[in-house]
């Protein structure tokens, strides 16, 4: 049977079943055959809290969704076109979400009474009338799976457990995908049981020769690849373009990293990363508490090393008193956090961008430090660069904001050349800096940068001594003198505060925009998003976007006030725009959502429009 | 560990130009001289010594060692000197702290670097006070004890510092005095010698806000019947003309001390720094009554096992060691590692 | 303490309406039925009962319990559980906690309040591993572990839980396991009937991230040999037909276990939970290898010293006796004391 | 011999020497001594950083400064007319304070060869012209003491420790201050020795008699009692006033106090001052370190109690977890930060405001609270007071921002009438809310104050589990919803941001002025003074001072727009200006020292003289 083949330009496909249905596994895979395609993708998974809640129930959904387009997209799309739903809780979960017309593929063989009634489905939503909206395709997914793998060797349970390989070889149908690197992904994971990668080759090839031949798959998809830059790409999550933005720090300073953590979602990843590159030199280690990890990690700094601390954000106030003292220490240390929704444990498996201010202004005395925020996945691994660079050079603790949303959700990578990345060498002090040639002023600086001199031990002639205690200007001998503490108090200010950083661009296509959106870190995707749709609206909007956000770039004020208005769209209650207003004085539009979810652009696009009408 | 050096240093060298600021008749001043007449001994250049410390009259330490040192935030020594250590195995790491900042505040940090065994020598000054903030109790004041903070007596039992640090696995557990200069020494030299953490306890006097609490072991008409000297290979006996001596009794649950004459020699415990199982050094460290009667002094325990920094040096080494390409293009090649494709 | 009540409670009215959400196979599944059956037999009414826990799989435990209940924050369950003991002596407290929460960052308040003995009921689900951050190593888990965090295998050296509350001076400590439910109940039975902390390691089988880690204790082919179930007043036998014993060589240092037809009957050790010197039961904590041969489950120590609470409550009565007054007329007074003077 | 006896309308004096010389008690003496006459007060204890130093040295120098008058006064006095020095060192440290013409007493017996040296003077400033500009007068005070003590049976080092108690004499003769209070204050002192009763009094009064018969004192000068509101009053430092108002909470809400605490300079006295009150039910418990603290407060209030936690900066950075847990319980919670110089341990005895930032923006997520300062000593009786109200009412965590200057320094206080204290009882829930009659409904909210019930253990069917993940409206139950989050987010927001507080008021006794002068906390005493200052030379000037940080009063935003300029002086780096700014949008002026130190009223004036001038 030939089947129809339609052109599409951009396709959102959602996987969700229980968390025991190797949903993310099945969405990365599809991912990964997708990228090979060339098209530009965008991913966001999402996974249950913490614990594995008692199957079929709707606390242990799990799904991962997927946008996949021939031409460049900025997020993982708002509303699926299609989605599997590999038991009644997967499409109870998820159905609100999808637009009338969407297509639901359904394992009809999870829709017992019993998991039915787990949900509260009094009758089958495939027998009643609630999908009538929807073009919904009911397949034995298990049934099937287990009947294509009646000739191997495995178990009933191994078998049932190749659904989803049977689900990803009907969409790779469906989306005529490339499928070998499925193929020899496979082979890899289940290099030690052959009998594996048998059953579960099979179950894809069945899933795909089932597409071919059944009727209620009537029409196949193409997704073109997407004009891209040349080069080679790699699909990658923020969480691990992160990690190796430290490793790529550690090579390009040429200094050892050191990473002090204690796991907590959604930042472990990064831990778990960096503990594989041990033979770059990087030294990773499991701190008791988060007080021991960024303790250890400025031990570490102090040492020569560049110390890193990852966590979130019930880890960044753990860890604020040492940070303070960090910045009386003055010397590098870089702090990520993979912000999660709070306030305490709050939704630790959702995002949010509300540690803004804990960043800024979470310490006592006036304790500033660098802070910048990476806009989307793969920008994580340059912003890791760009703390660092900023830690070493300017010897100051620097906070990297990352989120959930970037954390976990992937794009396709362009990789960098490693010889075009910063050079990050640093000059430890070798020699006595006094006058008199022969005393070493630890807190002597760099008129340019501000910078005290980094004097490691094991370097004879440099011993010193610094610590928390307020310190006397050059000597660093502890000082009680209220000129000198003023002095420093707004030296150190100064430090942060001139710190160079590239202007802010101003995206705005039509160059008439009168209102401009604002945004930081992973609003970036969305906002752009909502940009374009209000553009082919035939509206002019101009968008930029804050990497910086302590120092702030210089031209921003002058910026801001060039447009009639400034909407800021954030993940919480205004934290930028509060800055923004204290700053600039600029009646700046604050926009909130504070759902644990990123943005959806529709939404944005529809607020821009209702701003624009106003101006 | 450091390697020895040539150039001969003396106390004089490690002295900082910095006025010692403790008020005058404090055990902390004497405990100053001990060690910096101790280090020379060491042959470690200054430059490869480090003392790190938290916040307290005793964690002032650190400025007035002509070394490299950081006097950083309240109980959080250990965990900064851990990260020092264990990127920085070439240099001597010593942690000084009182009781409140290790026991109180810092108690976590303490008891996971001796569990971890971390390549750190600590010195508890334990003055069974808060000095610096004037005058509170801390976790190694009596029951009862009136401070401005309990004016009714506190109400909780104190640690003893030697049980916590070996139920916390510790594989060096010591104890000395501030007044007594060469037993000081020579705790420190032992602590010195031991790969892992070596921790130290050294009775302090703070003269202004728990005067005497050590006296019974300075003064010399107690002295002698009051303190434990602990001797390796030596049986356990003490008290003019060693009328005391401590025993393993069989049907008994511990160790306990006796009228040496009323016992047979063979049944004196002869002392062994180095047994394995802790049990025998924790019983050692519950002799000591409310009195300060029985109190041992010198190295409880001294076993060998791996220190953290060379588990974990050792691993990055055998990482390194099949690394044949510069780190830039290791780097490449991480990068470009998983699924890659290219578009022309 | 609670005083018991008239009311017959059941176990279905220890559960709550939330919907238990373990792995399926958890462990924790078992704790909980037994705990739910066994807190009837308290005779304290439900709404005197208190459940605080951090974070962690085990410490979602109190929302499956209904009583009162706190899920508090990672490692500080003791901390806030102290300030409800103390202020409110009425009330049942129970801590549950895990490995990583009570032994990693909650370290300090764990031995902190085991020192003060508060009267808590602290239940650790020892399962080795982190189960919430799904498998991250923890504080007990045996050296070299493969975990996601130690790819390579971990550095550091296991606490042993019961060697550490000892060494914080706790004053009941005991051990059992979540799959025999009639063990598990009789060590919570004595921690309930004790006044002051009850510290209890029950080990914990998590499935997913350390599936077996207690397998060798609970496989009735090894179980038998591998297990010492200690019983107050009994000699401390074990094995088929008791062929191992436990004894306190003269010579030696700590408690051993040896064949029973190798030693004379009164050399074996009688297990006294009630010894006052903890080294006794400092030195059974040690006996495990790390093949979990010669693991004593039971109650360790249970030792009668005053509890936290009942000091601070006395000192608050003892204060408040003499009042005749008013609270405001004491105010008054407070306000007006000291030199003061009046302006007509 | 009939002195002269000269009238003053104030005066500043201060006592300094070696921190063994008693200085703060000879100043707290002659404080006592001034009150009871009636003048109005102000103090400034200023002592060395922890620990003693080696005698002699400047950075043990200790001193204590009482400004009196026969008016009321608001701060401690910039420039003294007295400095009594015990010592060289005493001397060199606070010659610079002292205006030309001013009076300094020195203790010649001190000034040896070697204790000249210490402080590096090279020859005896008593001796060459260094003092010329002031009118010194030399007194053997240590061998006059010793002399005046012959007969008595005291040791030689208690005959000379008793030298403060002739300075006290002579100063206490010099300004014709009543002294039986300090007769008494000695016999309750030394009641164990009561040979060291009889030398004291005997040294006062060797002090007095030798003001009285020594041809250099040739003057004696009277202020007369200030026209005070008539009442009984009492001298106090802030803390004592914070532990009062926190002890009166207790009894004005009927519940018992509790006080997790950990020793931090400088508000470890309220932990000394509370745990003398049991009788009034104050619980206190020395905590192993902050976090327990924190904890062990909020366990308590989740009991029933009035949890309360005291610290220093440093400390709330590390309670910031429990304070977000605090917000997601909603339980009533009292945070004291007596605020000293930062970052890190920065220098512990000395003063600033600069935990401002935290205690509004220092914890992870949106994780608002109330946030309130005193202004004064005596203000902090009563800012504890409504810190208390606002926590049990609206159920919130409450920072209580004080700082080294109030909590240390003193002033008379007219004693309230307990009966006019706030009531502050509290109902606990005690019966289900569920709309079923049966049900329990922890998070169902009171629809004015948006509180919830607080239903403490041990209420007998309403057994309920709270915690730090987020909660569903009403149930309390666990939800990951997004909607609901949002809900909640914003909900907490406005649960602080509508607690009704008192509008701010506004003195101008001009009624024209264009500027307004904005502080907050302890800057009010200076702040005032200075506006004194510069309406003293005809000009007009408006002074408003902020109380409740967080929320605002609601009058704010229009009051700022009403004047042509805003100037805040803060001792930071414009931490309310830039709340302010934001909030309101008004280009407020920041003036900013952060020495540590007060703001001296001169200093502060000259800057507003420069405002005006602008305007
Ligand atoms: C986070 C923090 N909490 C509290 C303090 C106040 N503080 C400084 S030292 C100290 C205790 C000192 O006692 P100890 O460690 O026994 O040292 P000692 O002064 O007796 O030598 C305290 C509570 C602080 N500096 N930082
Ligand atoms: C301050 C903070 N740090 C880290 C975490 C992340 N976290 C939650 S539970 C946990 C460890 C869980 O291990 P354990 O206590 O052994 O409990 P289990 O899940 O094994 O029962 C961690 C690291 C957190 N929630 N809060
Ligand atoms: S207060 Fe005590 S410990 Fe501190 S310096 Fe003085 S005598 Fe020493
Ligand atoms: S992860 Fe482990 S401990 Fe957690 S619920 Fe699952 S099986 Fe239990
Ligand atoms: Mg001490
Ligand atoms: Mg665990």
């Amino acid at each position: 049977m030939t089947k129809q083949i339609r052109q599409l330009d951009r396709v959102v496909i959602r996987f969700a079943g229980d968390s025991g249905d190797g949903m993310q596994l099945t969405g990365d895979r599809f991912t990964s055959e997708t990228a090979q395609l060339g098209n530009d993708i965008s991913t966001l998974p999402n996974f249950p809290a913490e614990i594995r809640a008692p199957a079929g129930t709707l606390p242990g959904v799990s799904s991962f969704q997927v946008h996949f387009a021939d031409y460049d997209i900025l997020t993982p799309g708002d509303a699926p076109n299609v989605l599997v739903a590999m038991n009644p809780a997967a499409l109870k979960a998820n159905l609100a979400d999808l637009p009338r017309g969407a297509d639901i593929i359904v394992n009809t063989d999870e829709f017992t009474k019993r998991n039915l009634a787990k949900v509260g489905y009094q009758t089958s939503p495939l027998d009643d009338d609630s999908l009538a909206g929807y073009v919904v395709h009911p397949v034995a997914l298990t049934s099937m799976t287990v009947g294509a793998l009646a000739a191997h060797q495995v178990s009933k349970k191994d078998a049932e457990r190749s659904k989803n390989m049977f689900a990803l070889g009907l969409l790779s149908w469906m989306y005529s995908r490339p499928f070998e690197s499925t193929l020899r992904f496979l082979e890899r994971k289940f290099a030690a049981r052959p009998e594996l990668v048998a059953a579960n080759v099979a179950a894809f090839k069945a899933g795909w020769n089932f597409g071919e031949t059944t009727e209620d798959f009537a029409v196949r998809y193409e997704v073109k690849p997407a004009k891209m830059q040349p080069g080679t790409y790699r699909n990658i999550t923020g969480n691990a373009a992160l990690s190796l933005g430290l490793v790529a720090a550690g090579v390009r300073s040429g200094l050892p990293v050191f990473l002090g953590a204690y796991p907590i979602t959604p930042a472990s990843d990064i831990l778990h990363e960096l503990s594989k590159h041990k033979r770059f030199g990087v030294l990773t280690m499991q701190a008791e508490d988060e007080i021991a990890a960024v303790g250890a990690a400025l031990g570490a700094s102090y040492g020569g090393s560049l110390g890193v601390t990852t966590t979130s954000g019930p880890g960044v106030a753990l860890k604020s008193e040492t940070i303070s003292l960090a910045v009386a220490l003055e010397l590098p240390l870089v702090i990520v956090d993979v912000q999660r929704a709070g306030p305490s444990t709050g939704m630790p498996t959702k995002t949010e961008q509300a540690d803004l201010n804990m960043a800024l202004y979470g310490r006592h005395g006036e304790a500033p430090i660098a802070v910048i925020a990476p806009r989307s996945p793969s920008d994580c691994f340059f912003a890791a660069l760009e703390a660092a660079r900023i830690a070493l050079t300017y010897r100051t603790p620097v906070i990297l904001l990352s989120d959930n949303y970037v954390a976990n959700g992937s794009e396709p990578w362009l990789l960098p050349d490693v010889e075009s990345l910063p050079d990050l060498r640093v000059e430890f002090a070798t020699k006595p800096n006094g006058e008199d040639g022969t005393t070493f002023l630890p807190y002597l600086r760099d008129p340019e940068t501000l910078a005290r001199p980094w004097a490691i031990p094991g370097t004879a002639g440099l011993e010193h001594r610094i610590g928390g205690l307020e310190k006397a200007d050059k000597t660093g001998d502890i000082s009680y003198d209220p000129a000198n503490h003023d002095f420093m108090v707004r030296t150190r200010a100064a430090r942060i505060e001139t710190i160079p950083v590239p202007d802010i661009e101003v995206e705005d296509p039509d160059g008439d925009a009168r209102v401009l959106v604002l945004g930081w870190g992973s609003t970036y995707g969305p906002i752009g998003a909502a940009c374009r749709g209000v553009r082919q609206r035939g509206l002019s909007i101009a968008q930029a976007h804050l990497r910086h956000l302590a120092p702030m770039p210089a031209n921003l004020g002058e910026v801001l006030r060039s447009y009639d208005k400034v909407v800021i769209p954030e993940m919480n209650l205004g934290q930028l725009a509060h800055v923004i207003r204290a700053r600039y004085l600029v009646d700046a539009i604050s926009y909130n959502q504070v759902r644990g979810l990123p943005f959806t652009a529709a939404e944005l696009e529809t607020t821009l429009e209702e701003v624009l009408k106003n101006v | 560990m450091s390697e020895p050096v040539a150039v001969k240093l003396t106390a004089k060298d490690f002295k900082s130009d910095q006025e010692v600021r403790w008020c005058p008749g404090c055990g902390d001043y004497a405990i100053l001289a001990a060690i910096q007449q101790f280090m020379p001994e060491l042959n470690i250049p200054r430059e490869r010594t480090v003392f790190v410390s938290g916040i307290g009259c005793s964690s002032r330490f650190p400025y007035y060692m002509n070394t490299y040192g950081m006097h950083s935030i309240h109980g959080r020594a250990p965990a900064i000197a851990t990260g020092l250590s264990v990127s920085r195995p070439d240099l001597s790491v010593w942690v000084v702290t009182g009781d409140g900042d290790a026991l109180s505040i810092g108690g976590n940090h303490l008891i996971h670097a001796l569990r971890r065994n971390v390549n750190l020598k600590i010195l508890l000054f334990n003055n069974r006070i808060y000095g610096l903030t004037k005058g509170q109790y801390s976790p190694t004041s009596e029951v009862g004890k009136i401070t401005k903070s309990t004016p009714a007596g506190s109400a909780d039992a104190p640690f003893n510092p030697l049980s916590l640090a070996l139920g916390a696995e510790a594989s060096f557990v010591g104890r000395t005095i501030d007044s007594d200069r060469k037993h000081l020494q020579s705790v420190l030299r032992a602590a010195a010698e031991h790969e892992g953490s070596a921790f130290v306890e050294i009775y302090q006097n703070c003269n202004i806000f728990n005067d005497g609490a050590f006296d019974q072991l300075k003064d010399p008409s107690t002295r002698d019947d009051y303190l434990i000297r602990l001797e390796h290979g030596q049986p356990i006996t003490f008290g003019a003309d060693g009328r005391f001596c401590v025993v393993h009794p069989p049907g008994g649950f511990g160790l306990e001390v006796r009228d040496t004459s009323s016992v047979r020699p063979e049944e004196i415990v002869v002392h062994d720094a180095t047994v394995t199982d802790p049990a025998y050094a924790f019983a050692l460290s519950r002799l000591p009554g409310l009195d300060l009667r029985n109190t041992p002094i010198g190295v409880f325990r001294s076993v060998d096992r791996p220190s953290y920094d060379s588990v974990v040096q050792g691993q990055l080494a055998a990482a390194k060691a099949t690394v044949t390409e510069t780190p830039e293009q290791q780097l490449a090649g991480l990068l470009g590692s998983g699924d890659t494709w290219t578009i022309v």
